[in-house]
């Protein structure tokens, strides 16, 4: 893997958008233009992935689906134990962060796919089901362990089951999440020639939008960045040892578990290391309202999120290529 | 000043700021209180007790709703009482100034 | 015509937005992202018609001027008798909404052409024509039938002079329109090398577009949806059988007046049959503001619009296929 | 208050929300009625005689405008002299009430 | 008005119009001079001694920003006392007026 | 060159959206559009030309930046000379015109590359270079003027040094240039594989949505056309004579100094012609507050910049063939 296999035009854009941001360049883009790029790019991602899985095996799917859930339980309780145990963070700022560390940035995911697709890699199709799955359990587990924070805490926390249940109903009715699953039904049902027609519109140029999409991205982890100061050392560490720890169990669970190739395998790790901006921050800030969002924010876009981006994908692809050439027990 | 009451009347100015999510809310409220106009801006900011929010974060988006209503005073009356208990959910700020409403052709108030 | 190949994506999306608004996901594209599409929307089709029409014989393109002209007077006139004899709806919202109907909708139209386009089926070049062309003359005859309308009433329509002259004058310039028909024009003179440059934005991904917008449009329509109600039986039932009827004289004008192929009978029948959502509804708004809105746009945006997208496009294809192998008076 | 008249003057605020489309009309007017200063909020909603009015809905937009316009009392009178016979066709609302500006530099009233 | 001073406390509101740019330089100002609650609206045009400003103009921005502060008497006092030797950076207008504030659950002023 | 080859579409649509303003059409874009449409512009023209330049001769790129540089600083000069000795124009708002004239417009210089395209003439890869780096020395030019103008009117100059400082700042941090300026940097390090994946969406469409843009500018040049009146009749002389100006030390400077191509020739001449209304105005509008924006604004948008689209683009290239057949002295 030479340097300019690295030299990925979304990262470079990513780093563009940091850059912007750190020289304090007046460069801003439409708030609708990120709203727009981001419907394009779920359904993009949710048409392919749909088309993939038509052809695919169903029992295989079925494993990816219980892997997804497995990630979203356990990740989340993992990040809480560390925050509370290490970090001293009070239990409902904890619950709060742990929950994001357990859902997944469908923004790395993509630059994931990029990162694939610039070297030539290929991956499976099951991936893109994780990534519609795992968005919303770990908000379930961060309500969970917010319950029991607030117990530890000694508050009331008689709403919290009308709260679950309004919680699951949100999950199921998330805009994005509707998006990608309703995509990836239509992908799956429609006719090849009928994916023919659109498919200059979602595949062609889908790299090209990635590209804007990740400076804009870039702005705003940029803009995050000077929060660092108030969040802390402790926390900034975390946002960078947690996907690590995400990142192990991802290469376990996608080689010796799932048994994909070294691009699914990357696949898997980018989902576990991840961690979400986009479905769970509006619900921990109706959730928990105690927790203060800049924590997480700051944490999931300032750190984690230009971590996996510029840093990480590399780093898991090349394990995934270690353990693949090492560990092959078939 | 000149004008009289055949072009000015006295009324009184309700302005709400709220979360934009609640707005659908307050509008049922007050069309059970036969509230006839009102003016809505969307897509505000603001500082209060709830912390900072800003409109172009479209990452975390939370914006807030101003509500203007001009009405007579004992309409004014029992908007307040409507909205005082439900404070609590909707959070935000109301203030209530005296002012004078311009007559016209139509009355929407 | 297997199951599959009703599976176009255009129509899967609009039923997406469509489910998006009944189980109540916060899902909300931006509302220039709409506009956005509808100009892209339209300068395409509006290109591609002009090229079509650099090719075609101009005594056929001026019989399909005719036919928009006779569809859009008549068309009103049956809806306004209609909802007066059976419906008893009073006279100006009667006259408001057969307006509607006497127009076009751009969305049907596209819909209809991607479903053609995935069943392989080719057409004329002559609707795009008539597309253009029929937005308008329906407003004139709706203000003709508001002015009777208030004669019956009994009110003064003195100003219905200044209307008129101010609705034709709005006719030509009309944002929508004076962008189809310039696109029309430039798609007409431009050389072929010139087109092929601008073709991959405004053909190849057309397609892909079009499924954005619907899905949007079906949020759109199930949104009005829940105005069912408000708006009664007669009146929904209407906007079923008012397109069934302006469908009998599409096909019927179409294959025994204009003799087109079964693609362009189905397109032809699509504009007969659809109810204008973007250029009627602030017109009438303006010359007939007696009228109540939510009836026209309940009934044009969330009773004929779906209709026609869902059940219709597919069952005038079906007509016309039938029309064109049974009574072939060549 | 502490604050003396060599920071605080008293003036009239007026108030107006009327159809986007007519702003322009507006505005012309109070340009010929030598009004210096206003501030306006296009994409403003509402409930009025005219019914309820939604700027996020695309497919049947019919903003509202807000105009906020602060001047001395005898300008007042002068703007809503020029209003009032107008109101008929621009509808909406138009409120007076008192306000202090707090002097500076330049002068926009 | 049958509404005691359990519900309603007299209150002042400040509304201020400047540049959309000098917002962040403004907001930094109150945080020093512990202002605990404000509503912003961005985007907005209007006409002052600099000219006029349209926010539609996308060739040449230079959009508003309004701010309304409700707060008590001695902070208003303050904002304005803050307030004032910068009106020349800032530019654009600042009024005061009366206004009752209805008082719920969370306080934020 | 044939009258069909100069029906460019982008040219077309320029005329449209004109048309549009004319009548009076109630057209409008949505302003975020514009804003999207000019990023995605000028990503895609700094990825092209950075690509090119990869493949470029340093020592050629050189002599085009001391082209640029040399444009920023004499053509300003004239300019100013001209305003204040025949059209007795004030000071300050000489100085503050004259700075738009040193700049460039990246609209016209994508008019001039579609044209170019339009008739299949190649060019030189270094005038992008040119592009990118003429938007800023005409500003500093401008401030210096009018901090002569000051001094002649009598006016206190001492904040002048600070303006300076910040508006170098400000030209480094300028989005737009840093927009531009990144992607070329992006264009020239990716490697070829990496550039096809992002192609289709940045070349492939690019024409097509430059149509779109120049629909737009169309529009915005409209209404600007309007205030011709104020502007008085010297001014819009001086609007389509000072290109004409530029144009001629541009056809010298690419012929006999660089010695580029007829399309070289064509697009070094239309940077030194356009004249600039992105970065500019804001520059001007902050140093020299007291210039009447709507003198300059005027002048680019509504005299130069549709003078150069329409007349302009096609007369330069004429000319620049003559030249080139006429003048050849290697
Ligand atoms: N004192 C105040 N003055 C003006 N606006 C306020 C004030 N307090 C609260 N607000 C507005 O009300 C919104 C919600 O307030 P809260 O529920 O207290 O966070 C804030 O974001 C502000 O826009
Ligand atoms: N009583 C009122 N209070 C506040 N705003 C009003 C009131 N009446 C009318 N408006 C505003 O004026 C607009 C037009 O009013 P109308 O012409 O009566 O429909 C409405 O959409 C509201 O935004
Ligand atoms: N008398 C006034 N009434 C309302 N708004 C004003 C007034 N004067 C100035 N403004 C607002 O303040 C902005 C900046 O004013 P200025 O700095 O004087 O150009 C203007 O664009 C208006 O929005
Ligand atoms: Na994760
Ligand atoms: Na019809
Ligand atoms: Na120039």
């Amino acid at each position: 893997m030479s340097l300019s296999s690295l030299l990925v035009p979304a990262i470079l854009f990513f780093a563009l958008g940091m850059l912007a941001c750190l020289i304090k360049s007046d460069l801003k883009f439409p708030p609708d233009m990120h709203k727009m790029i981001v419907i394009y790019l779920l359904v993009g991602i949710g048409l392919h992935g749909g088309k993939e899985l038509a052809a695919a095996n169903m029992g295989d799917a079925l494993s990816a689906v219980w892997a997804a859930l497995a990630f979203g339980v356990v990740l989340p309780i993992i990040a809480y134990i560390i925050l509370r145990a290490l970090g001293k963070i009070d239990p409902l700022n904890a619950a709060a962060i742990s929950a994001h560390y357990g859902s997944v940035s469908a923004g790395t995911y993509m630059t994931a796919v990029a990162f694939l697709g610039g070297i030539g890699v290929t991956y499976e199709a099951y991936p893109v089901i994780m990534l519609a799955i795992m968005e919303s359990p770990a908000i379930m587990i961060g309500l969970v362990l917010a319950g029991y924070s607030r117990r530890i805490l000694g508050g009331a926390s008689k709403a919290d089951k009308g709260m679950m249940k309004h919680l699951i109903i949100d999950a199921f009715t998330n805009g994005s999440i509707l998006l990608l699953f309703g995509s990836m039904v239509i992908g799956w049902v429609i006719s090849e020639p009928s994916y023919k027609k659109i498919e200059p519109f979602f595949e062609l140029i889908f790299m090209g939008a990635l590209c804007i999409f990740l400076c804009d991205m870039g702005m705003e982890a940029g803009k995050r960045l000077s929060e660092f100061k108030s969040v802390g050392v402790f926390l900034v560490t975390f946002g960078i040892v947690m996907p690590l720890i995400g990142a192990i169990s991802g290469l376990f669970v996608g080689h010796f578990l799932l048994g994909y190739s070294i691009g699914g395998i990357t696949l898997v790790t980018v989902l576990a290391a991840s961690c979400s901006y986009i479905a769970v921050p509006p619900a921990m800030r109706l959730a928990v309202p105690e927790a203060n969002p800049s924590f997480y924010l700051t944490l999931s876009l300032g750190v984690t999120f230009p971590f996996n981006v510029v840093v990480g994908i590399p780093m898991y692809y090349a394990a995934a290529q270690y353990l693949h050439a090492t560990y092959y027990p078939w | 000043m000149a004008l009289g009451p055949e072009i000015l009347k006295s009324m009184k100015r309700i302005e709400i700021v709220i979360n934009e999510e609640s707005l659908d809310t307050l509008i049922e409220l007050f069309r059970h209180a036969n509230v006839r106009g009102y003016t809505v801006i969307k897509r505000a900011g603001g500082l209060g007790s709830t912390g900072e929010r800003d409109p172009d974060d479209y990452v975390f988006e939370q914006p807030n709703a101003v509500m203007v209503i001009a009405c007579e005073e004992n309409q004014a009356e029992k908007i307040i009482m409507t909205l005082h208990p439900k404070l609590k959910d909707f959070g935000g700020m109301c203030l209530m100034s005296d002012c004078q409403w311009i007559l016209g052709p139509a009355v929407s108030y």
